[in-house]
């Protein structure tokens, strides 16, 4: 409970979440106070389990939950310390602010360049550039360089993955909202996400806050960490003290005292131990 | 199967011969080649692996084999039967059951329903008993309702039973999806990616799930899965694919140990 | 009694697709109303409490207002449609409140032993029809050997008149060609008239209504129809209809049971009580045009059904079966309408038990551009022959219902 | 054998023989065809903006004609009454979205389907309230329009060709053809496509769906407006217009939702087939079967192009 | 706290697959069927049985036709007219064809006779999905619509081309024809909407009603997992059509007394689409919620100015009726998408947490 009081209120800090309730059709309570920040130039990680709040979080920070009759309501979101809750999405993405929605979210009707160009819709510095970052996108990704002409809806899974991460680069944001971006990636993959998060972190300065159930790469690349459980911040701190922490150890790494267990011994289902104090 | 192909794993499970034999597959899309001449055999009462970078035509296989994709070369032999082309619900009605990469849950539909969904085929009763409700359909659907309370405990969804599916965050909606694959009761159950989108505690969970399936009801698992730690610990065998190519075929540690594999797929960290 | 009125409820559309045409019949009958009350105190010392209904020509809404209002002591209904008016026909006899349909709805109400509760005077449909087709066999030298075009909207009204024609095409040699135009098709009747180009008939016949006829004549126009061959019955002849079409539509003729104009002194009283105040719902310009006449010219039979009822009853309250037997005994004769102010406004009305029709004669008026002008006598219907197809129509209508109340007249 | 000779040679003969009125016909559905591709237009523009079908259209013609009329009417100079009536058309793309979109991001389909229902309820009552229901007629002399006929001698015959339509046919083209390089070239075409498929996405990669719906509803209304110029011209501008509404769906569907280039194949394939139909085998049926004859060809081409024939294609995958 | 769960404890299979597992519930609908069968035909005017009572509960029973196969299979229809036309029109010749019979039992059977038709048309959904499936179902419509004008034996050959209902007594009750009493015939109506509802309620709980969702949700993933999209698409068709069917004998035998092809026209598809939209799409109790709003809301819209004693023209009321009446929609959506059934249920559930917001 302790730690999640702890607010920062540092000079730097580029995002703010303070105490936010989230209602879905009015019923139901799907955060209850959560508070976090996002500094200039960082990379923080949110953690936790199924349904503990992570995209409701991401959601209410891109203004993209009034589309999912969810409202905040209670809580202050601040970005470069204005409030934007009243901004619509488009508005946030002017302002630099992007979001890779969890489950891809590819236009399905428009091919992977078509959906690259309309990720790049908000800028104004001409064709040029535009296309040029889409070859960089492409050297990412060379996967999808291949299939750049097929239509979304038929490439598969991990290439929609791609296609969606590629789509949010491409509008050049300076903070970028990652929703699981590796799920359904191949493991090399998921290594080279990773590795072009830290490259733009380093090379562009660019912050993210991104949401990963990956606990174990997740903690390896970000700064800072947060950990959700049923819609409050139980823990959180540097990266590399929560993955010291023999707790996160256990649930969310896998590595138990006695190093890491196979997937075929646990022998009982775990219960959910619950973070009580 | 004839119990002379069975082999007895180390943890006692019982492995006969192939339940499906996939041969000479080939499946194209316009000028794309989603799979390119490929051949393997799952194994009645094992839990066979496919992996393979993205793309590789993975998703298409599972398609393949229960008569969504209609691939242009090669046959499919389940239980000694050779087919080609067929409607998808066919497969379904010779107990092959599957989970999906981008989950497709009836979403207006509650965790019970779809789970109930599961038994459809299961379900005999007629229009007019339907109708009537009292009387034989309701014995059967309480008959039915059971099973499904069963796998619903077994799954630990208790709580969101009646919840609809639209709303349940992603991992649950896997797990939910699994319980309605079960809900066949499949002699062969294809899952793609069922622990995706999940840390580790829950794939635990998952695992285990699978692991006492295949083991209490003997279901043959095919199973797709980008996280190694997984497929090794769980698989039998492991058949690798690439470009639409299969390039490798084995134990999970002969698998991991492949140059190919590796080059293609796994990266140097693993 | 406490209900001291004459209640009349009018069944209006101002709203919807025919609204065009609802609004000056609704306009002119509310207006003769309103003038009775201002210039006579009502009639017979009772005011004229009318309430509008609006039913925008849909038969359930008919209905519903039917409902709404036949338990205040509705005297008569006038449903202007034939829709609701099918509806109504077998409420009325139940219910005890007679339905006047002027020269729409089921023409076979005029054979009033079958139908003791409905009217449908001045004519129906097959009078004018009839009319019409004597009318044309007046012309060009006869109509035997021609060729005769019908064009009509594609449901009950616009089918009413087929047998007869047939009929009469039979008796008096001349093809008939139809040309069935559907609801929806309304304002697209292009194939219609290259039909019609096709067939190349001598005379069109039009059973028109709302949209169709301003679309119909000006398709006419463009197929170069000559349009003094083309001729509308009487929904199809209003001043909205040929207005769109204008110039091109000099010409066309329609048939007609009321004139136009204000120059009748009834209508001038209706300028100067109603109009004037500020106590019409109508347009000024509108007053005097062919629509707003005829539902003016509704009213006065209304008003002088009422007037008789209440001679027969002997007192002024009357209810609707009372107003039933002033409606049958309606005799409004021409000297009748001099003195009401109506002078050669439309041919007399004789009802009786056996024939809720009456004489049916009509007269044809003529666009000459930009307006209307009378240009025949009365002509009368072949009302023999009408008769006996009505007759038929009639036994055929009440054979399937056991116990419809006849009425029997002699 | 007579049967089949009326189905299957009379026709061809009484083309022959007439060849003068065959031309007129063709002529006809070629009219007809480009007035129905123009109403189809406007249900395009928004499918393809919001993947709704957008009911209100048909009552948006009738309100922008009445508009331009009811101006006029009340003393406004005939062009400065079209230009008031885009502004009004304008005034309601904003409003459409302020009230009434906006609130309906990311629902399904057929809720944005009913939604434009209840806006052509709102319009209906609206439009009488302020207009009144009775029939106008379309000031088409006075907005320059010609009027008028020319008569072509032509194998024997005439063939006449009625100046307004010709008029229609050239301004529905210019209209076709601006829209379809509008959406089809600029960024806001393929921005239209992705808010098409998935809001939310939209949304996450900055397209304001705000500006798109506006942008689109207020093209939608301009052609509504040329709509009702057009059919207004032919018959009268009263609320029965809106049922011309009805007759650009089958159109719609077999050009495909979301294809401009279809909505104007679907329109020729539909005006052209129709008449012809009409005009010389719609007798061996009673006559009248244009009022379903445009659905059964949309009908049978969606069974061999479920997507109709310039539609996207249905993506299925699993 | 008055709508509680709390202590009712289901335990067993049967009483939690009850239809209504609330004891509350349960009350509510033998409340609402004590005052629909008992105070209704006991204290109502014939006015509101016959314009407000008898629409209602047939429009409702058309509704749930429809949302059988567009709110619980996904086929969007526009064409319930058309097949409400089918049933009229079949009940019209099968009351003309054997007077003798009882009319309550033909009304039922004209149900067959739109569902078989409906399965014609339902053929194309197939291959045809979404708002490309409204098509067909307005080529039904429109062909449909035809037939009525041009087959003439339809309405025995009736120079009006309209059917009128003739008198027919059932156990010397009159319960068609101008001299029915409204009371009569608002309970066969009800009478027979309860029991269809009670059927659609029992389809929809089991495994037929299951499959329907599972195409509507998924048809993909719904063949995979064993349903035959031919069988499941082709029973909704036919069992709305019955509905539709049915509705519509009732309407033009039980309510209107006669009727034309308009009574049938495509408005009528709109109207019942309206019905169970803002009702609910795939809520039973919705159909009835959606009637009911559209339905009778104009009505009472309607008497609203007059019983006010104001002196407004109708004309104006009429319009500032369907000002209101788009608004509503529009509101009603925007509050809540599912339609009225679901405004319904989250009132329960803030009931059940009530006096706690949430
Ligand atoms: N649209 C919605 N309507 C109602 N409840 C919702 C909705 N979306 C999410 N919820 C609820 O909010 C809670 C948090 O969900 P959320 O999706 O944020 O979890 P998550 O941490 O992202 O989980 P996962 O890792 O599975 O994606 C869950 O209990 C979920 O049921
Ligand atoms: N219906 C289709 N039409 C066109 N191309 C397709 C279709 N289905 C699959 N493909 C292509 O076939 C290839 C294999 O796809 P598949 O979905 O099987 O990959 P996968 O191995 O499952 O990958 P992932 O791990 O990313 O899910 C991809 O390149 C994809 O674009
Ligand atoms: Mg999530
Ligand atoms: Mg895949």
């Amino acid at each position: 409970m302790s730690m999640s009081e702890e607010t920062q209120t540092s000079q730097d800090c580029l995002l703010e979440v303070n105490n936010i309730e989230v209602l879905y059709n009015h019923v139901i309570l799907a955060l209850k106070g959560v508070s976090l920040s996002l500094q200039e130039g960082g990379i923080t990680a949110i953690l936790g389990g199924n349904g503990a709040g992570k995209t409701t979080t991401l959601k209410a920070i891109s203004n993209l939950l009034h589309s999912e009759r969810g409202e905040v309501t209670k809580g202050v979101i601040s970005y470069r310390g204005e409030p934007i809750a009243d901004l619509n999405p488009a508005a946030l993405v002017k302002k630099g602010v992007v979001q890779v929605m969890e489950g891809r979210h590819c236009f399905e009707h428009l091919t992977i360049d078509e959906n690259l160009l309309t990720g790049a819709f908000t800028r104004k510095d001409g064709s040029g550039a535009i296309n040029s970052d889409i070859d960089l996108v492409y050297s990412y990704f060379p996967r999808l360089k291949e299939r750049r002409k097929s239509l979304a809806g038929y490439i598969s899974g991990g290439e929609q993955q791609m296609c969606a991460v590629g789509r949010a680069l491409m509008s050049r944001p300076e903070t970028i909202l990652l929703d699981e971006p590796s799920m359904g990636l191949a493991p090399q993959l998921v290594e080279e996400i990773f590795d072009i998060i830290k490259d733009l972190n380093e090379k562009e300065k660019v912050s993210f806050l991104l949401a990963e159930q990956n606990t174990s790469v997740a903690l390896r690349y970000a700064h800072h960490g947060y950990i959700l459980e049923s819609g409050r911040v139980v823990m959180d701190g540097p990266a590399e003290e929560l993955a010291q922490n023999p707790d996160v150890k256990e649930f969310y790494l896998g590595i138990s005292d006695e190093g890491r267990k196979s997937f075929r011994d646990t022998r009982s289902y775990r219960r959910r131990k619950r973070w009580l104090n | 199967m004839s119990s002379d192909q069975s082999t007895q794993t180390a943890d006692g499970r019982t492995i006969g011969g192939p339940i499906m034999e996939v041969k000479d597959i080939s499946l194209k899309f316009g000028g794309v080649t989603a799979i390119k001449n490929i051949s393997f055999d799952i194994n009645e009462g094992e839990i066979r692996a496919i992996i393979g970078p993205n793309g590789a035509g993975k998703t298409s296989m599972l398609n393949v084999i229960n008569g969504f994709y209609h691939p242009q070369e090669g046959q499919i032999v389940f239980r000694g039967e050779a087919r080609t082309a067929m409607r998808p619900y066919v497969a379904a009605s010779q107990g092959i059951s599957r989970t999906f990469q981008n989950v497709a849950l009836f979403e207006g539909m509650s965790t019970l329903d779809n789970i109930m969904a599961g038994r459809t085929l299961k379900m005999k009763k007629n229009f007019f008993w339907q109708m009537l409700r009292f009387g034989p359909a309701e014995v059967e659907e309480f008959e039915h309702r059971k099973v499904v309370e069963e796998i619903i405990d077994f799954l630990e969804i208790q709580a969101i039973r009646k919840t609809p599916v639209g709303r349940l965050p992603y991992g649950l909606q896997k797990r939910v999806e699994l319980g309605r694959a079960l809900a066949a009761e499949p002699s062969l159950l294809l899952l793609d990616e069922p622990m995706a989108g999940m840390n580790v505690e829950e794939k635990e969970d998952m695992s285990r799930f699978i692991l006492d399936v295949n083991d209490q009801f003997g279901t043959t698992i095919a199973l797709i899965e980008h996280d190694m730690g997984v497929v090794m610990d769980i698989a039998d065998r492991v058949v690798v694919l690439d470009y639409g190519q299969k390039i490798a075929d084995g134990l999970p540690a002969e698998v991991q140990a492949n140059q190919d594999v590796i080059d293609a797929y796994l990266g140097v960290a693993h | 009694s406490a209900q001291e009125t004459l209640y009349v409820p009018l069944l209006t559309y101002r709203t919807g697709p025919f609204a065009g045409g609802g609004i000056p019949i609704a306009n002119g009958s509310a207006d003769y109303y309103a003038m009775l009350n201002e210039r006579d105190g009502g009639i017979g010392g009772l005011k004229i409490v009318t309430e509008e209904c609006e039913t925008s020509y849909n038969s359930q809404k008919g209905v519903e207002c039917y409902e709404a209002t036949k338990g205040n002591g509705a005297l008569v209904y006038n449903p202007y449609s034939t829709g609701i008016t099918l509806q109504l026909i077998p409420k009325a006899p139940v219910d005890e409140i007679p339905v006047l349909s002027m020269g729409y709805g089921l023409s076979a109400v005029a054979v009033g032993e079958k139908f003791p509760w409905t009217f449908n005077y001045p004519a129906s449909y097959w009078d004018q029809m009839s009319s019409i087709i004597s009318f044309i066999d007046t012309q060009d030298g006869g109509i035997k050997g021609k060729k005769v075009g019908f064009i009509y909207l594609d449901v009950g009204y616009g089918k009413e008149p087929i047998p007869l024609l047939e009929s009469l095409s039979e008796s008096m040699g001349f093809e008939v060609v139809k040309f069935p135009v559907a609801g929806k098709e309304m304002q697209t009747q292009s194939s219609h008239w290259l039909n019609v180009r096709k067939e190349n008939p001598d005379w069109m016949i039009m059973w028109g209504w709302g949209a169709m006829n301003p679309t119909a004549i000006k398709e006419a126009a463009k197929i170069k129809y000559p349009m003094d061959h083309f001729i509308g019955n009487w929904w199809s002849g209003a001043d909205v209809d040929l207005k769109p079409a204008g110039e091109a539509g000099k010409g066309y003729r329609s048939a007609n049971m009321a004139a136009s104009g204000t120059h009748f002194q009834a209508l001038q009283d209706v300028i100067k009580y109603v109009v004037e105040p500020g106590n019409s719902q109508a347009d000024p310009d509108t007053v005097g045009s062919v629509l707003y006449n005829r539902g003016l010219y509704n009213s006065v039979v209304v008003a002088e059904a009422i007037r008789t009822a209440q001679e027969i009853a002997g007192h002024a309250n009357i209810t609707g079966a009372e107003m039933r037997a002033g409606l049958e005994a309606l005799d409004l004769t021409a000297e009748r309408l001099a003195e009401l102010g109506l002078a050669d406004f439309t041919a007399p009305i004789k009802a009786t038990c056996e024939n809720h029709g009456s004489g049916g004669s009509i007269f044809m008026q003529q666009w000459d551009g930009s307006k209307w002008v009378r240009t025949s006598d009365l002509i009368a219907p072949m009302t023999d022959l009408v008769r006996a197809e009505l007759e038929a129509a009639a036994d055929q209508y009440v054979s399937d219902k056991p116990n419809w109340k006849t009425q029997s007249c002699n | 054998m007579d049967l089949l000779y009326d189905i299957f040679a009379d026709p061809f003969v009484q083309m022959a023989g007439m060849p003068d009125f065959f031309v007129q016909v063709l002529w006809e559905g070629f009219v007809t065809g480009t007035l129905y591709a123009l109403i189809a237009l406007g249900f395009v523009l928004i499918f393809k903006a919001s993947g709704v079908f957008n009911f209100a259209q048909g009552i948006m013609v009738v309100f922008a004609a009445l508009t331009l009329v009811g101006l006029y009417q009340a003393g406004v100079p005939a062009l400065l009454a079209l230009v008031l009536s885009l502004g009004v058309m304008g005034t309601l793309a904003v409003s459409v979205e302020r009230l009434v979109l906006r609130h309906l991001v990311n629902q399904p389909d057929i809720i944005l389907f009913m939604a434009t229902i209840g806006l052509s309820y709102f319009l209906i009552g609206f439009g009488e309230f302020i207009f009144g229901g009775e029939t106008k007629s379309m000031i088409t002399s006075e907005l320059g329009l010609p009027t008028g006929s020319s008569v072509v001698d032509f194998a024997g015959g005439i063939v006449i060709f009625q100046h307004i339509d010709i008029a229609a046919v050239v301004i529905a083209g210019i209209l076709v053809t601006s829209l379809a390089l509008f959406f089809s070239k600029s960024r806001i075409g393929r921005a239209l496509r992705a808010v098409a498929d998935d809001h939310q996405a939209a949304l996450s990669v900055g397209i304001s769906l705000n500006q798109i719906w506006v942008i689109v509803w207020f093209a939608a209304g301009i052609v509504a407006l040329a709509t009702g110029i057009m059919w207004g011209a032919r018959s009268d501008v009263s609320f029965a217009l809106q049922i011309v509404a009805l007759k650009a769906l089958p159109v719609l569907i077999l050009g495909g939702f979301t294809s401009v280039p279809g909505a104007i194949v679907g329109g020729l394939i539909i005006g052209f087939g129709e008449k012809i139909f009409e005009v010389y085998w719609g007798g061996l049926l009673g006559g009248g079967v244009e009022g379903w004859f445009a659905y059964v060809i949309a009908l049978i081409f969606l069974l061999f192009r479920p997507q109709g024939l310039f539609g996207e294609k249905i993506i299925e995958r699993i | 706290m008055i709508y509680r769960e709390t202590g009712q404890f289901k335990t067993n299979y049967k009483a939690d697959n009850s239809i209504f597992p609330i004891l509350q519930d349960r009350i509510a609908i033998i409340f609402y069927l004590f005052v629909a069968f008992i105070v209704i035909p006991a204290f109502g005017s014939d006015f509101f049985i016959n314009s407000m009572m008898i629409p209602f509960l047939i429009f409702a029973l058309a509704a749930i036709g429809l949302n059988i196969l567009t709110g619980f299979t996904g086929q969007i229809s526009l064409g319930t007219g058309a097949f409400m036309g089918v049933g009229a029109y079949s009940c019209y010749k099968l009351v003309t064809i054997f007077p003798d019979t009882n009319v309550i039992f033909l009304i039922v059977i004209s149900g067959f006779f739109s569902a078989a038709i409906g399965m014609v048309f339902g053929l194309p959904s197939l291959r045809i999905k979404g708002f490309y499936l409204v098509v067909t179902t307005l080529a039904a419509q429109f062909f449909l619509e035809w037939c009525f004008i041009r087959i003439e034996w339809l309405y025995n050959y009736n120079t009006s081309g309209a059917i009128e209902v003739p008198r027919r007594e059932v156990f010397n009750v009159i319960v068609t024809g101008p001299e029915a009493a409204a009371v009569t015939q608002y309970l066969v109506v009800l009478s027979i909407v309860v029991a269809m509802t009670w059927i659609a309620s029992n389809l929809i709980h089991g495994r037929i009603g299951r499959s329907w969702m599972m195409i509507r949700d998924m048809d993909i993933a719904a063949e995979l997992m064993g349903v035959r999209p031919l069988y499941a698409k082709l029973s909704a068709f036919a069992v709305s059509s019955f509905y539709a069917g049915v509705a519509g004998a009732m309407m033009v035998f039980m309510w209107l007394g006669a009727a034309e092809v308009e009574s049938f026209d495509v408005n009528h598809s709109f109207l019942i689409l309206f019905m169970v939209i803002i009702g609910g799409l795939g809520s039973i109790k919705g159909s009835f919620l959606g009637a009911a709003f559209i339905w009778m809301l104009p009505v009472v819209l309607r008497a609203f100015p007059k019983a006010l004693g104001l002196d407004v023209p109708v004309a104006t009321v009429e319009h500032v009726n369907f000002m209101i009446i788009g608004g509503l929609i529009i509101f009603f959506l925007i509050i809540e998408p599912n339609g009225l059934a679901r405004i319904w249920a989250l009132l329960k559930q803030k009931l059940r947490v009530w006096p706690f917001p949430y």
